[in-house]
């Protein structure tokens, strides 16, 4: 198998000997930093401007409407309309809010969320930073979110908001457990936690099928938690609509309440990221046993590719859970963690654990 | 038991309860000072069971104020409608009746607000759809409102 | 035991009844053809209304500019909100006695709740429902309408 | 790259919301209304204090789950040399969970896992 | 920093936590003002604040003709217009005394039966709504449409639609009418399997509704809770069995009705009376007679002066009209019995003890439309 076509390590180190070549070495660092940077801010703010028209399309469809179609071809460029329109949006300062934390809030979601996305390999080689402890880093992370939200919920002065805080202190005390326990399970499987050795692990074949069952429900429970995770679907409490007008972010107004939308676009993609570096073979292509020309076929398709479109599968899925399923209630949604994702979880690793005693997997 | 027995039943409960002529209901004028008591016998007598108040209105008749209560039993079938008048148009009270029938606590709010008829022991005696401090009652028919009510 | 059976056949239904209704969305987003949405500006030209259909009330007037209407206010007492004006003029007969007809027939659209009464009132068929719908302007004075046109006359089979 | 350049996603993700929020500030039109400052309560004037002593149902939630979370610390690096470490890490790992499992069944049994 | 972070130390069970829900919650279907005291998520009370948009229709009856009435009636419960109208029609010919042709008869039952239909679809998909599913609004709208069509191409409009009048009907119903109910209930039949797929049998939906916002049949007479809440209860109160009115004597239709009174049950009466008004339908809609679609009526119509009343089974319950008449064409009294007044007051009482979420389930499940309460 050759993957070399699609190797961005060569491009990196080729850029890298080029500025240290040219430039005295702190600005060589400058400049690359600059070069990333702005890579990063684009592809964010491209996936997150993507990920709102999608969900959009995706809704309109689920419910028998055509979605945004007025703004540019199929309505593309809708969400960038509406970002314009946000930008210009007068910001509004509650009187009597914790104004410090107020102004923190959405801050520190999306910062959360930049620095999960520094972990996540995209194709061979197209990652920022390869941690050895990649999962456990993405996972406290990627928790650092829903602080966000409690801070913003707690310092409006609002009383909506701050029942809604209430509930995503509920949730962050539930569901962080849940999503760290299923990637245990294929730690177990693949010995690591890197993420780049994750993906070298899944070569011969994904771990949501090397695993045998408990890969499976690993996944399914990583699906329910990190949709949880990310305030999203049956499981948007802190926002409630229908019950807390807007829940946390009912005071922010303008560019701040597009930031905590745009994070929670930005932490689904995050999440379906690692659903799909971890159970689905991230950037590797889709292989069949022994079928050779079908694998090659497969094999010229890029890695990116495949990546994307693992992710936005996954993110698919999320939002099918999203627009089709009610609301949980407050209790039932630490029942569903306590009393049934917790202990499966437990009795999950267990299982996996034995499998790969025995050699079971693949 | 048909209109006639109750016509009777009711005669011996409150003999001075004035009968009064209507092709649908039954219709009695009752005292305003024995109109609780009685109102409880309605409910709690196994053969009246007046247990369902499905409409409570407020009437001003301009020499008084007057309230009607149609009343059926759920188990019996019979329906009953029963008035009570107050000649005070700006004193009147009649006696509540919802700790009988849970529903006239919002009935009797309304006839409160719009018609100006005070309820003794009512819990939460407060106007209900106009806010606090409006001048006057609306449905009464010597309410005068020139800016929101326009004749053509 | 049971509790435990029950554990998991909670599980189970859960699941069953979750991909139920997943079932039902996930099969109108791959059916485009159920697709109810109409585009309405664009469709306009296609757009018809039904024939009875309430848009405005209005005084048909025939090639000839004619209407009618008598001016005989039937209308505006039928009318519940004031909806209506009529405005009578008085005429010269040719046989020297004095007649009065409309002059104008003032319709508030944006007092009128469409009830329809003036229409069943009108003893004379002179007033109609018409179809259009697009009726939000910027100035409320523009839904004050004058139903017969200038100029009109009303037919002249019409007796009172 | 190293850790350390983490700081650059830092920044990176600061700058993004500091630039916006300053762009907004000046290019948004801004009219001081003291209706507007209001916390917003469905039209209504809020009454009473905001931020006051709240019955949350979940603290017994909370403790339970610093137990879990502090156990599963010790999950994942147990997770990483689990292939290697074969036999012996499986026995250990067993008695570990069966050990969490029993806290579990007892604040189950005990009614910590509902709400109030 | 600042005063407010020294928060006051008090007993927590004497604290109260008021919060207004509504008249601008998107969970209160209108302007409803609902002041919540909360115990953290948990309802303590709660009290109803009317009339942010009481038009005073009962005073304004008593300056309008009888047939002026018909056109405020659609304006009280919008999602049952025609019901509405039906109960003012019936008062006035009853109290004439006027015989209505029989094809009157079966047009207003049908076009009742579909306005119930109409008015459950929507509370359907509010009340998915207001669980969170936003799938359910755009399910219940669009079946919705079809009946506004049929509507809409019989009389004109598709909400206030002022049909009725004293004594039959504005006009005859369109030549398709027929065809296109047919059509509507083989497609609504097949429709509303979705609707149990995606909300019905849901578990979340089961598990928040199922217990919660108990109302007894006890309490359900003494708050005069009507309509498919009350029969949820085991409060058998169905005008058109107990009261017929139109052709309900001649059809051959259930009284459905539950015995558990909670919010599970309340969703299941609607989910079955859209059966039983489909049911309804298709044993009259080929049976609609020949003749006149009004009967004979004077210009003017005077009642004779005295008290009547009329009791119809609006969607939401009993509606009930009294009014007092002096022998002129305006009545001297008009008295709306709105079935959401009523079951409005039971809200406080089957609320309390459950939480936010429930609040929202329970005032969905109760349907209120707020125009009628505040009339």
């Amino acid at each position: 198998m050759n993957f070399s076509l699609y190797d961005f390590t060569s491009f990196n180190q080729w850029i890298d000997k080029f500025l240290y070549d040219h430039l005295p070495a702190f600005w060589a660092i400058a400049v690359e930093m600059v070069i990333i940077g702005v890579a990063i801010l684009l592809f964010y703010a491209l996936v997150g401007l993507f990920l709102v028209y999608a969900e959009r399309k995706v809704c309109a469809f689920m419910q028998n409407r055509v979605g945004p179609n007025r703004v540019g071809p199929y309505g593309f460029f809708q969400t960038i309309a509406d970002f314009i329109k946000l930008m210009l949006k007068e910001l509004i300062y509650i009187k009597n809010a914790d104004q410090l934390l107020f102004n923190l809030a959405p801050f520190i979601v999306i910062i959360a969320s930049f620095m999960a996305i520094a972990a996540i390999p995209f194709a061979k080689g197209l990652h920022a930073i390869d941690f050895d402890i990649g999962v456990l880093y993405v996972i406290a992370v990627s928790s650092l979110g829903v602080v966000g939200i409690l801070l913003a919920g707690w310092s409006s002065n609002n009383k909506y908001s701050l029942i809604g805080a209430m509930r995503s202190g509920a949730q962050i005390v539930s569901y962080e457990l849940s999503v760290g326990l299923s990637l245990v399970t294929i730690i177990i499987l693949a010995g690591t936690m890197q993420f780049s050795e994750i993906v070298e692990g899944q070569r011969d074949g994904w771990f949501l099928f090397k695993g045998h069952i408990p890969a499976f429900i690993a996944f399914i429970v990583f699906l329910i938690s990190s949709t949880a995770e990310t305030n999203r679907g049956p499981f948007d409490l802190a926002e409630a609509e229908s019950e807390l007008t807007a829940g946390f972010h009912t005071e922010y107004s303008g560019i701040k309440f597009a930031f905590f939308f745009l994070a929670e676009y930005m932490n689904m993609f995050i999440v379906a990221s690692i659903a799909a570096t971890v159970f689905l073979g991230g950037w590797m292509p889709f292989h069949v046993g022994s079928w050779t020309g079908f694998n090659h076929i497969m094999d010229f398709i890029p890695p990116f590719v495949w990546y994307i479109g693992k992710t936005f599968f996954v993110i698919w899925v999320m939002m099918w859970f999203k627009w089709t399923f009610p609301r949980l209630r407050i209790d039932q949604l630490l029942t569903l963690e306590w009393k049934y994702l917790l202990p499966i979880n437990l009795v999950n690793i267990l299982l996996m654990a034995f499998i790969v005693l025995m050699g079971w997997h693949f | 038991m048909d209109n006639a027995a109750l016509k009777e039943r009711i005669l011996g409960l409150v003999p001075d309860a004035e009968f009064q002529e209507n092709k649908q209901f039954l219709t009695f004028i009752i005292p305003p000072a024995k109109f609780h008591d009685f109102a409880i016998i309605l409910k709690s007598e196994a053969d009246l069971a007046f247990d369902y108040l499905f409409c409570l209105s407020a009437v001003d008749m301009v020499k008084y104020l007057e309230v009607v209560y149609h009343l059926e039993s759920v188990s019996h079938k019979h329906q009953l409608v029963l008035k009570v008048r107050t000649e005070d148009r700006e004193n009147g009270a009649v006696d509540t009746v919802c700790d009988i029938w849970r529903t006239a606590e919002l009935h009797e709010r309304e006839a409160y607000d719009l018609m100006g008829i005070r309820f003794n022991n009512h819990p939460d005696l407060r106007r209900f759809f106009l806010e606090e401090g409006w001048i006057g009652h609306p449905l009464r028919k010597d309410y005068v409102d020139e800016v929101n009510i326009v004749e053509f | 035991m049971n509790s435990i059976f029950e554990y998991f056949a909670d599980i189970f239904h859960t699941v069953k009844s979750l991909l139920t209704g997943m079932k039902v969305t996930g099969r109108y987003f791959f059916s485009p053809g159920e697709i109810v949405t109409q585009q309405y500006p664009e469709n306009r030209k296609t757009l018809k209304m039904y024939d009875r259909f309430k848009g405005e009330v209005i005084m048909p007037h025939n090639d000839h500019n004619e209407h009618r209407c008598t001016g005989c206010g039937i209308c505006e007492t039928a009318c519940p909100n004031g909806t209506i004006e009529i405005i009578q003029a008085r005429i010269d007969m040719p046989d020297g006695k004095k007649k009065r007809i409309i002059d104008k027939h003032i319709y508030h659209l944006g007092m009128c709740t469409f009830c329809g009464l003036c229409i069943k009132a009108c003893p004379s068929d002179a007033l109609a429902w018409g179809q259009e719908f697009e009726h939000a302007v910027f100035d409320r004075s523009k839904l004050t309408k004058t139903l017969n046109q200038p100029g009109s006359s009303i037919i002249k089979d019409i007796v009172e | 790259m190293s850790a350390e350049s983490l700081i650059l996603f830092f920044i990176v993700g600061a700058f993004l919301v500091g630039f916006a929020i300053v762009f907004a500030h000046f290019a948004a039109p801004n009219s001081t209304n003291p209706q507007k400052a209001e916390p917003y309560e469905c039209g209504i004037p809020t009454e009473g204090l905001t931020w006051l002593q709240f019955n949350v149902g979940y603290y017994l939630f909370a403790i339970i789950f610093l137990v879990f979370d502090v156990e599963s610390v010790f999950i994942f690096p147990w997770a990483v040399v689990m292939k290697e470490m074969g036999m012996t890490a499986f026995i250990e790992i067993v008695i570990f969970f069966f050990v969490l499992g029993l806290g579990l069944l007892y604040a189950w049994k005990k009614g910590a896992l509902k709400w109030e | 920093m600042k005063e407010v972070i020294n928060l006051p130390v008090k007993n927590i069970e004497e604290e109260e936590y008021h919060i207004n829900m509504g008249p601008q919650h998107p969970s209160t279907h209108g302007v409803l003002r609902l002041v919540v005291s909360l115990q953290g998520e948990i309802v303590k009370s709660l009290k109803p604040h009317c009339g942010y948009i009481h038009r005073g229709i009962e005073k304004m009856c008593e300056k309008d003709t009888y047939p002026q009435i018909i056109h405020l009636t659609d304006r009280m419960d919008y999602l049952s217009a025609h019901i509405n109208n039906h109960a003012v029609c019936l008062l006035v010919e009853n109290a004439l005394e006027v015989e209505v042709p029989e094809r009157v008869k079966y047009i207003r039952t049908i076009i009742d039966e579909l306005n119930r239909i109409a008015s459950h679809q929507l509370w359907w998909c509010s009340f998915g709504m207001d669980m969170g599913g936003l799938t359910c609004y755009f399910y219940g709208l669009r079946d919705r449409e079809k009946i506004l069509d049929i509507f809409e191409e019989s009389f004109g409009s598709r909400l206030l639609h002022s049909y009725y009048t004293p004594g039959g009907l504005m006009m005859d119903i369109h030549p398709n009418f027929q065809a296109n109910v047919k059509a509507f209930i083989k497609y609504f039949r097949k429709k509303i399997k979705d609707y149990d797929d995606l909300l019905t049998g849901n578990v979340i939906m089961q598990l928040r509704t199922k217990g919660v916002g108990i109302l007894s049949r006890e309490d359900a007479i003494s708050y005069g809770v009507t309509g498919p809440s009350g029969r949820a209860s085991g409060f058998a109160c169905d005008v058109r069995k107990h009261h017929p009115y139109g052709v309900y004597d001649k059809v051959d239709f259930k009284e459905i009705m539950g015995t558990k009174g909670d919010t599970f049950e309340r969703y299941m009466m609607r989910m079955n009376e859209m059966h039983e008004s489909m049911k309804i339908i298709e044993q009259l809609i080929d049976n609609i007679p020949a003749g006149d679609y009004s009967a004979k009526m004077k210009a003017v119509i005077k009642l004779p002066a005295g008290e009547y009343y009329q009791r119809v089974e609006a969607s939401r319950g009993e509606l009930g009209v009294y009014c007092i008449s002096d022998g002129n064409k305006t009545p001297y009294r008009m008295k709306f019995r709105s079935p959401n007044f009523s079951n409005l007051s039971a809200l406080d009482h089957i609320s309390r003890g459950v939480k936010i979420a429930d609040l929202v389930a329970i005032g969905g499940s109760l349907d209120y439309v707020i125009p009628d309460i505040d009339r």
